[in-house]
């Protein structure tokens, strides 16, 4: 065991798989000699050699279809894409083929790639460094679709995607690449090493894609959370003393259906947090599952707690950030709401 | 100064319309035999001439003249001239079927097919083709079982792609074939992406990818090119400037301004302009290439200047935008009869021989139609409804499995 | 009045937008001087010159990328994708630089474009000529997504659109270019000129983006539906003899929130049908904003009715298509569950 | 035969890393006057030798050399020099403010001044500018209100971007200044299309576009230069080459295997290559292939040859990843040096003129600042909050006006 935030616990996880399997190798914008504008990869050229782990040109389609290219090879290539925000020049190439591929050609390819990037907002990154896209991945079929919340999640989530043989998404909230946030900005950072997800295993270990956690037990109302918001609906829960059962998704696709549905079939209420504008978002197909399965059992509306429907905007982080604040209140109107 | 006060928008139009006569002048030809070849070790900043040159062997007479004629074994070019002619019969027959509603959709390649011929049989077998839909020469000269074509083309019960795919978009990964997809110019980076992977893996494994002039548009061509420079992938990219992107000709792509063999110059490759119905010619450009790839020298591009005699597909009607008459007038002729013409010459062929051979062909096409129709046309069979449900994924997951559930009843 | 075919209304609302403004302008693959794939543009080239309606490269990314260019100019540019599943390498454009220009630049700039492209299957298209993407335009604050179902709205809301200041995607339901298609293939095909909504005027008019219409007044059941489904909806209504309330969306963004919660009201019942896989589709907001709005009138599960959650498979067209049979199933389920 | 028996992968390395001596030797310089300058008129097709030459003015003494020389004015040199010493200015103080923590985040442009003011003084009101990040220099050339450029890097209630974007990303329409965006490349296009807009409206304004070297390979820089090929759309695409895209050196976008400037034969334009720290070089280029736009001669694609002398951003760590002392080892200096030593050499400059602007321009941005700051930096003032909630479309939807009203409360 060694205490890891979120990046040193990446990078664990892509050492641990550059050295198991001689297949994998890495490559992205400024990843290779530099170790990665966030300093996920810091650290792996030198130990592997360029060969397994190199820049490559700004071209986001260009990498994700290199990658398809080199898994239909038969290597297993993990690619970053420095912010998700840029994912988006690669959105055919994800959809129109890496997902597409084994389908349409009854199995005859695939694409088994990783793609890595930091996503979602906090760290005033302004309308094109804080998007939250799960949601254009997450209904595309053939796409499998990952956000840890924690260092050790992170490590074990990120070894199973890289293992697996359909291609993943894996979104990494920056917010939370060095330390928990639980959505107050005004006081002092907590660093991970203070919470007990930041104890990682040294080796190799791979936590199944499809299982969600329940962070934390509780009877009065269900919040479905990922990625920050994980902290930030802890703390709306802790701060109102509503006794939640939270539940961190980690993996959207696979969406792990049977955790979410017994734990509102249990408190009859449900709300739902992400930090992706409202309007189409993950939230909604969360809303709609949530309903189909367990609609006689709710006892108050599902309420959604997310980003506006708007760009993030620059001065504006903490008023479009879903905060504890807009999550207890959402809390307490679902408790108290009437059947 | 030259200035002028008023701007206009140059709107490109081709050189004829329906009604016109067809017009080719721009097409910058040279004699066959006139182009130089360059030692394929040469470096490409010593060869920037050659995109703007024409790799031609095939004289007006059947012979073959210059430094690009290779001298190739006489079982090549039977084995290059039956496949050209199974892929047009193949071509004709289906077109045919199509029309009596046995079939959603055909594409043909005629008067293309030596560039998808030549190739293959250039290609070894661990090489990889990324096609397009106009490449089934390809898989004809690698004797790919007809029955397959034909039952990918039924979407039946025996459908390889199990009912999943298009006619014409074939999978053929045994017979280095990788997935067609409707999508223009997404798989040219799946090309480098591989061939990378090959140069990574120490092996010598390299690959070519096709696309058509219209499709040199497309950002993903540029992106599957930059990395073909940058890390020296041993790839060969094709493009075949057939004169149309359906109805649009081949300015609307850029080629009222330079050749599409000058692509090359961007990203430092060696760019060759190859007469695409020149069966020689194109197995010499991609022998040239394939040595380049196969020596570690990286990434060649070709453009093959060819004419799409055919309508772009059964949708499509080509005399509401373009002369009826352009394969009369094409100045480069017909790949079948040129390279039967040089048979000829060379005395190693007949047209008796011919004649036999395309009945042949067609024969062989007959009765895997045949045989693809007792087996079913599209909607009489298919595979099992389930099965849509799979390879969604490697493993289905709960949505897949329920839905099925529900389908299957 | 006329009798006009989808196609033709069309044609018709882009003959009349370039007879109006002056700084109107096509262009698109194929839609100069051929007219299109699907026809569209037949004749407007030679009407107008090619000026006002060109041919452009196989580049949708440089389509959009112009357009928007044309637009900051001061242009209206209109243009053509020729299938649906083709505009993703333009959705950076669209995402990034269309639905955000005016809020980044403070209303500096914007993009006053209009992406017309046909939708959808039920035309043997495969993979790859079918696919429904609307749920990764409407997850896009700045976008805004229209789908007619008839030539009628066809005309009013393409005029509509282009009139539009805002980004905006036309997609248009391909299977019913030529006749209304109740989802029953065996049956022969029906022309337009037996549906009443083929009467369509010559000259301009507009049918504001944002109003929902209700094609079929009912009791027991709201139907949410768009495009095509729109007729599956009704076909399904009228044989299973349900006095479903049949609402056509017609703008999925702007949403007419307020006709779709008043009749959900109503009925205390809602399916919502569309074309494009389950997971993560427009449905799933559908569903989330109508529990919202109307839990406490609920009176059964919400249902949605959709493509599976895999490709558009070839030769499985009818077993994908959520044709008439399915919706009735639900439709039956819904009326008959009990509260 | 030269074929080896098995591949391996080419992954591009700079000539130099930390504690290695800056190598420079890859740039394949010019003495100053060499390069031809060919009549504006002049075909593409007859000019392909030009993006492996180099543009260059100012020679190692300040005096301009060769046809490129065009005998500016001394008030266009005095201005050009005042806008670079501002941009500098600029750069150092907001750097040095920003790690007060007075705002998030920051990008100079050292080393880079001339090739944003000099074009800025070339192209006319009427004209649109699609810059970088890196292209402050633009608006300084036009006396943009410094106080606004600080109002938007403190997002604060005079930010004339309302609070809605990072620092840099800054758009001034009135100045013919784009809305910058943290996205590569996706504006390229959008220069395209505002110059072929133009060309169709009958008007004679042009668009001048910025990209990095690093963003060349981007599949949307390819489609723009198609369509600005296709349509001879009036536009210069200049590509600033400074050798570094973060870490990256220009060998992974390309740069190894030829110019940036022969991205322009692919599409049969005229690409210059150009001493882009030779404020005369980059003012005769830019005028050059002003003159053809305007003269509905279509688009020219430019590399400026170039050396990022800060770190990438804020954010960034240049040490970690190259030499530090590349500046001085840079073989075309300082484009304010080299400007000073020609104004000092054509006799209109002395030392003492030179001390007197620059601490002009510190005082002009120190007074900025101030003012700035005293309307508040980054958190203590911004924009109304229910503003956020406005341009998203022209009239909000009922979505942005409940979610306002929450909001504001
Ligand atoms: C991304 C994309 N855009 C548009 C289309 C529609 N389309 C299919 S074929 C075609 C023309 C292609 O022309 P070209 O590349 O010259 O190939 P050819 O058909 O001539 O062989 C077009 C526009 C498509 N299939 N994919
Ligand atoms: C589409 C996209 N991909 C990646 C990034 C991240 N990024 C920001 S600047 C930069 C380097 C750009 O290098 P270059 O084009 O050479 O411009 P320079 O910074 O040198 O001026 C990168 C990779 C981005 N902003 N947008
Ligand atoms: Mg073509
Ligand atoms: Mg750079």
């Amino acid at each position: 065991m060694a205490t890891m935030n979120m990046i040193q616990a990446i990078n664990s996880a892509l050492d641990v798989m550059l050295d198991r399997d001689p297949k994998a190798l890495i490559f992205g914008e400024d990843v290779g000699y530099f170790g990665g504008v966030f300093r996920a990869t810091d650290g792996l050229a030198a130990k592997y050699g360029a060969k397994r782990c190199f820049d490559a040109p700004i071209s986001e389609g260009g990498i994700i279809a290199t990658a398809i290219g080199m898994g239909a090879y038969g290597l297993r290539p993990v690619v970053e894409i420095q912010f998700a925000d840029y994912i988006l020049p690669a959105y055919d190439q994800l959809v129109s083929e890496a997902a597409r591929l084994r389908y349409r050609s009854a199995g005859d390819f695939w694409a088994p790639i990783t793609v890595r990037t930091p996503y979602g907002g906090g760290i005033f990154g302004g309308q094109t460094h804080s998007s939250s896209p799960e949601a254009i991945f997450t209904h595309v079929t053939g796409l499998k679709t990952v956000i840890p919340s924690t260092p050790h999640d992170a490590k074990g989530l990120l070894i199973a995607a890289i293992e697996e043989d359909d291609p993943v998404i894996f979104l990494e909230p920056k917010r939370i690449y060095q330390g928990p946030f639980d959505g107050h900005p005004e006081r002092p950072a907590t660093p991970w090493s203070q919470h007990p997800a930041s104890d990682v295993p040294e080796g190799y270990y791979a936590i199944p894609l499809g299982t969600a956690n329940v962070v934390r037990a509780g009877r009065a109302v269900t919040v479905l959370a990922y990625g920050t918001m994980v902290h930030v609906a802890l703390a709306a829960a802790a701060e109102t003393g509503i006794d939640a059962e939270v539940i961190d998704l980690r993996s959207l696709v696979p969406l792990d259906i049977d955790t979410v549905t017994a734990s509102v079939r249990k408190t009859g209420r449900c709300v739902i947090v992400h930090e992706a504008s409202r309007f189409g978002g993950y939230g909604a197909e969360l809303s709609a599952l949530v309903q189909e399965e367990c609609f006689y059992h709710l006892q108050a509306p599902i309420e959604r707690v997310t980003g506006w429907d708007t760009p993030y905007p620059h001065a504006f982080e903490w008023d479009y950030f879903p905060g504890p604040a807009r999550v207890g209140k959402a809390l307490k109107r679902c408790v108290e709401a009437e059947t | 100064m030259l200035r002028n006060s008023r701007l206009s928008l140059h709107i490109p139009e081709p050189p004829a319309r329906p009604g016109d006569r067809p017009d080719f002048r721009h097409l910058d030809l040279r004699p066959a035999g006139e182009t130089r070849r360059p030692e394929p070790e040469t470096p490409a900043h010593e060869m920037r001439d050659m995109p703007y040159a024409l790799v031609r062997v095939l004289d007006e007479d059947g012979q073959a003249q210059g430094p690009w004629a290779r001298g190739l074994p006489p079982e090549t070019l039977r084995k290059g001239l039956e496949a050209m002619l199974l892929t047009r019969a193949f071509d004709d027959r289906i077109f045919r079927i199509h029309r009596q509603g046995k079939t959603s959709f055909f594409m043909r390649s005629t008067g293309e097919e030596a560039l998808a011929v030549a190739p293959s049989l250039v290609l070894e077998p661990g090489d990889m083709c990324f096609p397009t839909y106009r490449n089934v020469g390809f898989l004809m000269a690698r004797d790919y079982p007809l029955l397959d074509l034909v039952n990918q083309i039924f979407s039946n019960a025996r459908d390889p792609l199990k009912g999943r795919q298009m006619p014409v978009l074939y999978s053929a990964r045994d017979y280095g074939f990788y997935s067609v997809s409707g999508n223009l110019g997404s798989r040219v980076g799946h090309a480098v992406g591989w061939a990378m992977a090959s140069a990574w893996s120490g092996d010598d494994r390299i690959a070519l990818a096709y696309i058509g002039e219209g499709t040199t548009a497309e950002g993903a061509v540029h992106e599957a090119l930059t990395f073909a420079s940058v890390y020296h992938a041993p790839a060969i990219l094709a493009i075949s400037n057939n004169q149309w992107a359906i109805s649009s000709f081949q300015g609307v792509a850029g080629g009222e301004e330079t050749t599409f063999a000058a692509r090359a110059l961007a990203y430092g490759l060696p760019g060759l302009r190859v007469d695409g119905n020149d069966f020689l010619a194109v197995h010499a450009a991609v022998s040239w290439a394939a040595e380049r790839a196969r020596s570690n020298l990286g990434a060649t591009l070709i453009e093959f200047v060819t004419l799409r005699i055919a309508g772009h597909s059964t949708s499509d009607d080509p005399t509401r935008y373009r002369p009826d008459d352009e394969a009369r007038a094409f100045p480069l002729g017909d790949p079948v009869e040129r390279l039967k013409g040089h048979m000829i010459a060379l005395g190693i062929w007949t047209p008796e021989d011919h004649e036999a051979l395309v009945a042949a062909c067609e024969e062989r096409i007959r009765a895997a139609v045949k045989q693809g129709e007792s087996i079913g046309t599209l909607g009489v069979t298919k595979p099992p409804v389930g099965t849509m449900f799979e390879d969604v994924f490697k493993t289905p997951d709960w949505r897949q499995i329920r839905q099925r559930r529900e389908v299957e009843g």
